[in-house]
């Protein structure tokens, strides 16, 4: 093994070779560089090795054959060598990224950029105070160096600011260095630890000052405007270098401090670094540069680590894992990013969209902004679990929360970036491809997901790359290749094939949703064999939502549960992107999934109190004071999937917006996923009171909120989907009312609307999905008249509303049954007001669908267009059966889950399933006889009727009675827009959008915000100086103030 | 004027920041730890007699190496930086000669400049001065020469084979230090000699020779380097 | 066997309606110091409807949209016991509770509207948007008064409610709840199709709303509906909230005297727009249903 | 003398800070930042000051033995001597962005490089 | 410490505070670069008295000497120095 000085002294040996060289000689002297920084990673690596695989001690390095603290000393441990490895392998890649700049200027810039890794890793592995400082200059004259390589000649200016920074930042820490070797006569950084430096009268002061420069070095907010320059102007390869390698090494270094400054420092390190990261993140939602944007996100991601670090007095034996996850996810994907931007040619966001004719670099930015924002499996999303369940056990609970809004600010511009990749103008004459450098950022790709599988190892909650669903989503990825059509097959039979295999483990109650998802899914994806050509993006998208519903239902642990659930939110996302307008609608699904998701991730980690595996079921024994606010926070987050009225503003645009075969899908299947986990919570937490309040009467309300507003927006859509979408929020009400219910029925009537629902929404979106496909419009009141035209599509509809509406015979009857007999024990009745009015209110919208759709009067230049294609009708007579099917026998799917539900309410109010009468407490229906009844009465008067009037001829469209007019224009004469004018009149200010303008408004107040703060960074760099003087001060009149003047 | 006066406080916080470190200054009546260690074991440990320069080339020896290396650094960015200007330059004007009394005397001056830089970083482990002195000492030998002909050219080609073989003696004793001394930078690769004599101290004046030349030629490739850009 | 004697109810029924509301019609007619038509006139129109044949349709919903309005009328008779304590006269309704019944009101309602919107006359449209948008308002107080007297008995079996009321005057709903009888006979004054909230059917405005287009054995089927469905609704509030009937006579009492509630208010009160008569029945009708669903 | 050399030292920092944050001058900026760093120097070799004693160099007035008790701690020296190196190289490498920028936008004024903010 | 030594250091002291005030406040930058070298020089003597010879030598040499003539050769290419 060599030792790890050999990092620094052939970095600088070569560095000083390469000057010997003839200026001519750029291959070799090229050579040299690359050779030596294959040198440095190779020590660093097998150094790595040795302490992860073989357990190897930390190595010290003693220079001059002295003993510290006489002279400098290095440490190379676990922590230090990855640092090193991740840093030289950074160079190494950048080498290869710039070798045109390189070998434009020359062996010069070969050796600054090999001294630059070096005095990183030298910034590393020291443990003398004065020698980082000697480092960190090195670190940055090179950086001073390196800027300029870049061919924009802005850098000059960004340099020349980071310069005039560096000069206070070198002050400050050589005053500092000097009083704290006063005070403790060292200049070992373990020895002034040991020396306890706070003891020494001016040595606080001392370390105050040393930990300002180094801090400062990490771009804290203000004082960073320097640095956003830098990344903004320099070239990409060296912004990447900037981020992840000196970020990193600073990091440490900061880290080693903090052992000096002892715990006082910690919730100062905390402070600076959330608020660093929450107003990095807030500004970068409005950048339209794509380089100042990773800038901004670099300065973000430093800042969590900081805050990280700030916390390690809880974070134990986890710091490193945690810490570093999200230093290494940052890394890679900052790395990739930058290295992606150097791929594009122009530089505002939008401009990216050339990269959609690249899937693999799609791809590469997909898994980059995955590690960034923590999505599963990356390393973040361990790091993520943890942190969330140590600060909550340890009751930090605001910067838990602050942590979660700044990664949310951030989820929300990345995919927004994403979304102007997907869906915005672009070409492939935006693209600058090269090679090396497309390898590089290919590169990166690989190693983020091999970080993600050893991170999966690490963490001891079970890798989630062994998890068979989503390594089944994942090879889709592989195959895109192959045609829609093969893709298909192999989806469906890998969601029956799942099924299959797993039907023995689920219980009667995963059953009912396993079945919706899986087999349920599979339907659908019927209605996809009518796509064409490859359909690249499709299948990994939907396959992921399928793994993580799948592995949502069958999750024991909290950390499955949610690993599952931001699978499918991801998953989802994905899908619902592929609409053609669907951009801001998938962001704004996926902001407030997120959003949902990490009041989750709170939720689990207040209830688990540091038990990194907690099981769901152990939810039932969080004690007293959190057991509310664990409720409380898993309600919401699992509300926010079901779209109750409040955070129900995402839906209708996400559901309407998405594809034909998408839209059932996302609401057939998806909102499932938020029953689901509302029904786990009940199951397990059962009622809570928060301050008096039992929380389950407020979720009654807002279950009869959603059912109301739901319905009433659906009558006033003029959009078919959107009507649909709509009325989702309704029915997914009308079940959170009865989960509210906390009773048998009530949750009998959840799970039956489980079925109910997926079976008619689906039916219904495919119908109209397929009407709009033919005419290519969803506005309604632009159809009419399609009845004769599609009639297949019509007898859907038809099917469908009757369901909908709770009208015996079909299945939405016995929902409605249930839904009666569980309200009538009830214990808290007032919300039963609103459900009752929201009830009629369906029909309104359900008539508007068919009438104006299928009925009234046929459009001219619709006279022509044919039945929906076969693949999408075929799943919605599937559908239709199934409906039928399930409304003569609901014992088939309900009779064991009633059974099942028995056990949660003891005794009472379960049904009896005698013969073909259900029956309940109060009341009883018989299915069967109410078809046969009503069919009988049906058919008699229907057969009638023909019979006598056998002889009618279909009469021409315009022949009607119309007050002595004849109509001789369908447009005129079909009433179809603003359909229930008078219910606007009377009723119309309950939907006032009140709720939308208040998302409106924060999403407004957020960007003007950041749009006036930013304002801070004027560009000149003698303000960004006075920033760095503020920013000390004010740090300094804090600690002040926190320690009571020391 | 705001900007001034929002200086003004903030720097006057910064004072108060300074006034509380003055405050809380107490002079050491006796050396500390680490002084101490040096004050008794350079002697016989390294040999030199200056200890400021024991600590700077051996105890400290990584951070000299690093200074160098800041150096290095400087003048490569210059190099790097001015030379991208440099195709495209004009044919230079021509310039009136200098005095002859400046000519003569740089000439009778230039080799004493470098006799005395070579002493200052020969005799740098016995009495005050080093490398960096001496080579400060003899780039401002060239700096004369540039004053007299500020069109003459220096072999870039020289000086920078002088700044990199000097480095990379440096380093390479350093490494030699692994393997034939207690570590990395350890001087005593060569003996420690007689204390006070020329060549004693181990490798300590070797190194000081090559930090000498190799900062003299740093400073001079900077100097050339600025005085080769155009004047405009 | 079921069949025969619900046929016969059936009969019963449609007779009776026929009568009743010619009746009715007649004495609106004498207050009005008007002849008014001939008891027997409903029958002449139904069979001359009955034997008329139409050469015309709009289509396969155009016939759909009389049979699912009878299918509704009919259906809502069959699902209730007519008479109490008669197992002849109880019909179907072993085969669904209240809330059967409750929810079978609006099969009609929606077939009607198809069928109308299957004519293709905007009018027909304009009618179904007035119609279900009253409906909605309308049908609240009723199911609150429907759930505050289930609440009451504790059940959702109509006999069983019923059988609840026997032995006295007292017992019945009406005294034992007069808010849920209150907010549900607003309620009927806004399903029963009459003045002040006739405006759905509009025979001014509108020709005939909905029917517009309809003629010969459709209308027939529709007028059949028409005396038909107001007594089978009328027996649900009979049996929830006025004791229910014994006999045949006491049907055909109560019965009479619900209608006439409707028709006296219809001859008093001036015509509704829809959304006047949307917030009327939020304004007055709901809270009384509230209070009853709370007290009970 | 050490109070003195303190005391000024930090009085040379403030001042050297006051020139770079107010003169807009790029040049004028350095020049103070270099004014600041002789501050710097000054309380860093004050600090290592000690009243009554000599340089650490051993020599015919100073023995190996006497050193403990006679020469003043050399540590603060061998630091300013790496910090005099490095101020110089990062003061060249400020002149030479100031001599490019020159060059390449013909300003040396700070507030008029600002085509990188926000 | 005696008289003649304390004398000597606060003259250099306020020297070189006097000096530092030229290099702010100067008009031209020439004299602030002049007033700077100053500095540099005075510090280095303050040095020799605070027994670091080699620190004063480093000073001299470096601090005043090259960084003063660094100084001039830039500023001989800007046009001297005007914004």
């Amino acid at each position: 093994m060599v030792s790890p000085i050999y990092i620094i002294a052939g970095g600088l040996g070569a560095a000083f070779l390469l000057g010997l060289l003839p200026a001519k000689w750029r291959t070799f002297a090229y050579g040299i560089t690359l050779a030596t920084l294959a040198f440095m990673s190779w020590v660093a690596g097998s150094w790595l090795y040795a302490f992860a695989v073989n357990g190897a001690l930390p190595v010290e390095i003693f220079t001059a054959g002295t003993q510290p603290p006489f002279a400098i000393n290095l440490r190379v441990g676990l922590a230090e060598a990855a640092l090193a490895l991740l840093m030289t392998l950074t160079g190494l890649h950048a080498a290869l990224y710039m070798k045109d700049t390189l070998f434009k200027q020359g062996r010069q810039a070969m050796a600054i950029l090999l001294i630059f890794i070096m005095a990183l890793c030298g910034v590393v592995f020291t443990r003398d105070l004065f020698n980082l400082f000697v480092f960190m200059e090195l670190v940055m004259i090179s950086t001073g160096g390196l800027v300029l390589l870049s061919s924009d000649q802005r850098a000059l200016g960004a340099g020349i600011k980071y310069l005039i920074v560096s000069q206070l930042i070198s002050m400050l820490m050589l005053i500092g260095i000097v009083f704290a070797y006063h005070a403790t006569g060292t200049l070992n950084i373990d020895g002034m630890a040991a020396a306890h430096i706070n003891l020494f009268k001016g040595g606080s002061l001392a370390f105050f000052l040393i930990f300002m420069a180094v801090v400062a070095e990490l771009k804290p907010f203000p004082a960073n405007g320097w640095g956003l320059d830098i990344y903004e102007s320099a070239h990409p390869a060296f912004s990447a270098l900037f981020s992840v390698a000196t970020g990193g090494a600073t990091l440490y270094a900061v880290d080693k401090l903090l052992l000096i400054g002892g715990a006082q420092w910690l919730p100062m390190a905390s402070a600076i670094g959330i608020v660093t990261f929450i107003a990095a993140n807030l500004f970068a939602l409005v950048q339209t540069n794509d380089r100042r944007l990773l800038g901004y996100s670099s300065v973000a991601q430093i800042g969590l680590i900081f805050t990280v670090m700030g916390q390690q007095d809880i974070l134990g034996e986890r710091y490193y894992f945690i810490a570093g996850g999200i230093l290494l996810a940052h890394a890679v994907a900052k790395a990739g990013l930058f290295w992606l931007s150097g791929l594009v040619k122009q530089r505002q966001l939008t401009d990216w969209a050339a990269l959609r004719s690249q899937p693999l670099l799609v791809f590469a930015f997909v898994t980059f902004i995955a590690l960034l924002v923590g999505l599963p499996p990356f390393p973040g999303f361990y790091a993520k679990w943890d942190l969330a369940h140590l600060l909550a056990a340890d009751g930090r609970l605001w910067l838990l929360g602050l942590i979660l809004f700044g990664a949310l600010l951030e989820a929300a511009y990345l995919f927004r970036w994403f979304g102007y990749i997907i869906k915005r103008e672009g070409s492939e004459a935006g693209l600058a491809l090269q090679p090396m450098k497309v390898d590089a950022t290919l590169g990166a790709v690989v190693v983020a997901w091999l970080l993600a599988y050893l991170w999966g190892q690490l963490s001891g909650h079970g890798n989630l790359l062994h998890a068979i669903p989503l390594l089944f989503a994942l090879l889709f990825l592989p195959l895109e290749w192959l045609p829609a059509k093969v893709k298909n097959i192999m989806a469906i039979a890998g969601l029956v094939g799942w099924f299959y295999l797993s039907y023995p483990s689920y219980d009667a109650f995963q059953l009912i949703f396993a079945a919706v998802m899986l087999p349920g899914g599979a339907l659908i994806l019927l209605a996809s064999f009518q796509t064409q050509q490859r359909r690249v993006g499709f299948y990994p998208a939907a396959m992921l939502m399928f793994a993580g519903l799948s592995m949502l239902i069958v999750a024991k642990g909290s950390f499955d549960f949610f690993a599952a659930w931001e699978t499918l939110t991801v998953g989802s996302y994905f899908l619902i992107l592929r609409g053609k307008h669907s951009e801001p609608h998938a962001l704004s699904y996926l902001v407030f999934s997120l959003g949902g998701a990490f009041l989750i991730l709170a939720g689990f980690a207040l209830a688990a109190q540091g038990v990194m595996d907690f099981q769901i079921a152990a939810l039932a024994q969080v004690a007293k004071p959190f057991a509310p606010w664990v409720f409380a926070l898993l309600a919401i987050g699992f509300m926010t999937k079901t779209a109750s009225v409040g955070v129900h503003i995402w839906l209708p645009g996400a559901h309407a917006e998405a594809e034909t075969d998408v839209s059932p899908m996302v609401s057939g299947i998806l909102l499932k996923a938020g029953l689901f986990g509302l029904f786990v919570l009940l199951m397990t937490m059962g009622k809570q009171q928060l301050y008096g309040v039992e929380l389950t009467h407020v979720m009654l309300w807002i279950g009869a909120i959603s059912a109301l507003v739901g319905n009433l927006l659906a009558i006033f859509q003029e959009d078919a989907k959107r009507l649909l979408a709509y009325s989702s929020v309704g029915q997914m009400g009308y079940a959170l009312f009865g989960l509210a219910l906390m009773n048998h029925l009530g949750w009998l009537m959840a799970l039956m609307f489980v079925i109910n629902h997926y079976i008619y929404k689906s039916m219904l979106f495919l119908s109209v999905g397929g009407v709009a496909k033919r005419t290519g419009t969803r506005e309604m009141y632009r159809m009419g008249g399609l009845i004769t035209l599609m009639p297949l599509s019509f007898i859907a509809t038809l099917i469908g509303i009757i369901a909908v509406s709770g009208v015996p015979p079909l299945s939405g009857f016995g929902g409605r049954w249930i839904f009666y007999n569980a309200i009538m024990t009830a214990d808290y009745r007032l919300p039963m007001v609103i459900i009752f009015l929201a009830g009629p209110i369906a029909f309104l919208y359900l008539f508007r669908l068919i009438h104006t759709v299928f009925l009234g009067q046929l459009k001219d230049e619709f006279r022509k267009i044919k039945e929906a294609p076969f693949w999408i009708i075929l799943p919605q007579m599937i559908f239709v059966a199934a409906l039928m099917v399930f409304a003569l026998v609901p014992g088939v799917a309900l009779r064991k889950v009633d059974v099942y539900l028995s056990q949660f309410f003891a005794g009472n109010g379960h049904l009896n399933w005698e013969g073909l009468t259900i029956s309940s407490d109060f009341g009883y229906w018989n299915p069967v006889a109410i078809m046969v009844i009503i069919g009988v009465i049906f058919s008699t008067l229907f057969a009638w009727l023909l019979f006598v009037n056998r002889k009618a001829q279909p009469v021409k469209q315009f022949n009607i009675v119309f007050a002595a007019e004849r109509p001789f224009r369908p447009e005129t004469t079909h009433y179809a827009w603003n359909f229930f004018a008078p219910y606007r009149k009377a009723l119309g200010f309950l939907t006032q959008p009140l709720v939308t303008r208040f998302w409106e408004a924060v999403t407004e107040l957020l960007h003007s915000a950041a749009e006036v703060l930013r304002r801070i960074y004027t560009g000149n760099g003698q303000t960004y100086a006075i920033h760095l003087l503020a920013f000390v001060v004010v740090v300094y009149l804090l600690w002040m103030g926190g320690s009571d003047g020391i | 004027m705001i900007r001034r006066f929002a200086v003004f406080l903030l720097l006057l916080a910064l004072g108060s920041i300074f006034v509380n470190l003055l405050m809380g200054y107490v002079p050491d009546s006796e050396l500390n730890l680490t002084a101490r260690y040096y004050a008794e074991h350079t002697a016989q440990d390294i040999g030199a007699a200056n200890i400021v320069t024991a600590i700077v080339i051996t105890y400290r020896g990584l951070d000299t190496l690093g200074e160098v290396t800041v150096l290095f650094l400087t003048a490569t960015i210059i190099g790097m930086v001015l030379s991208q200007g440099q195709k495209h330059r004009a044919l230079q004007r021509q310039l009136p000669p200098s005095g002859e009394l400046l000519t003569t005397g740089s000439r009778l001056l230039v080799p004493l400049i470098l006799l005395l830089g070579a002493y200052v970083f020969l005799n740098g482990h016995l009495t005050p001065g080093g490398g960096f002195q001496g080579g400060a000492i003899i780039a401002s030998a060239a700096l004369l020469l540039l004053l007299t002909d500020p069109l003459r050219r220096f072999s870039h080609r020289l000086i920078s084979v002088v700044e990199s073989v000097s480095g990379l003696v440096f380093v390479a004793s350093g490494v030699l230090g692994i393997l034939y001394a207690g570590g990395f930078l350890d001087s005593r690769i060569l003996s420690t000699g007689t204390f006070g004599a020329l060549f004693s101290a181990g490798v300590i004046p070797v190194i000081y020779s090559f930090v000498g030349l190799k900062v003299g030629a740093e400073f001079t490739s900077m100097l050339t380097n600025l005085a080769e850009t155009e004047q405009s | 066997m079921k069949i025969p004697w619900a046929l016969l109810t059936l009969f019963i029924v449609i007779n009776y309606g026929l009568l009743m509301t010619a009746l009715v019609q007649k004495i609106g007619a004498r207050v009005g110091r008007r002849h008014g038509i001939p008891i027997w006139q409903n029958y002449i129109d139904l069979l001359k409807n009955y034997g008329l044949r139409t050469s015309i349709t709009h289509g396969v919903m155009f016939y759909l949209g009389p049979v699912f309005r009878l299918s509704g009328g009919v259906g809502l008779l069959l699902f209730v016991p007519s008479i109490y304590g008669s197992e002849m006269f109880s019909n179907f309704s072993f085969a669904g509770d209240l809330i059967l019944a409750l929810y079978f009101v609006f099969f009609g309602t929606l077939g009607m509207a198809l069928g109308a919107a299957e004519s293709g006359h905007p009018y027909a449209a304009i009618g179904i948007t007035r119609g279900l948008s009253q409906m909605t308002a309308a049908e609240l107080p009723f199911a609150l008064a429907v759930f505050a007297v289930a609440l009451q008995y504790q059940t959702l079996s109509v006999t069983d409610i019923v059988a609840a009321q026997q032995g006295s005057i007292l017992n019945w709903t009406l005294f034992t709840n007069p808010f849920a009888v209150a907010a549900a006979m607003l309620s009927f004054l806004g399903s029963m199709m009459r003045p002040p909230f006739d405006v759905v059917l509009a025979p001014q405005e509108v020709p005939i709303g909905p029917p517009t287009e309809y003629h010969s054995s459709f209308l027939a089927l529709m007028q059949t509906n028409r005396v038909l469905f107001p007594v089978a609704k009328i027996v649900i509030y009979m049996n929830l909230f006025f004791g229910g009937a014994a006999n045949w006579p006491v049907f055909f009492l109560k019965v009479f005297l619900i209608y006439m509630v409707s028709a006296f208010v219809g001859v008093v009160f001036p015509r509704f727009r829809v959304e006047q008569s949307i917030r009327w029945f939020l304004i007055w009708a709901v809270p009384l249903g509230i209070i009853a669903v709370v007290r009970v | 003398m050490d109070w003195i050399a303190m005391g000024t030292g930090f009085t040379l920092i403030l001042m050297g800070l006051y020139g770079a944050l107010t003169n807009r001058n790029i040049l004028r900026i350095i020049v103070s930042f270099t004014v600041a760093d002789t501050g710097v120097n000054l309380v860093l070799v004050a600090v290592g000051y000690m009243h009554g004693r000599t340089a650490p160099i051993l020599d015919e007035a100073v023995s190996a033995a006497q050193a403990v008790t006679r020469i003043i701690d050399p540590v603060p020296q061998a630091l300013v001597l790496t910090a005099i190196v490095i101020g110089l190289g990062v003061t060249a490498l400020m002149l030479t962005y100031a001599y490019k920028l020159y060059e390449v936008k013909g300003i040396l004024d700070i507030s008029k490089c600002k085509d990188l903010k926000w | 410490m005696n008289t003649v030594m304390f004398a000597i250091s606060v003259l250099l002291a306020v020297a070189m505070i006097g000096a530092a005030f030229i290099t702010i406040l100067a008009k031209r930058p020439a004299t602030a670069m002049l007033a700077a070298g100053l500095v540099s020089l005075f510090a280095s003597v303050l040095f020799l008295f605070m027994a670091a010879p080699d620190v004063a030598m480093t000073e001299a040499a470096i601090g005043s000497g090259l960084t003063t003539f660094l100084f001039f050769f830039v500023l001989g290419r800007v046009r001297g120095g005007r914004s």
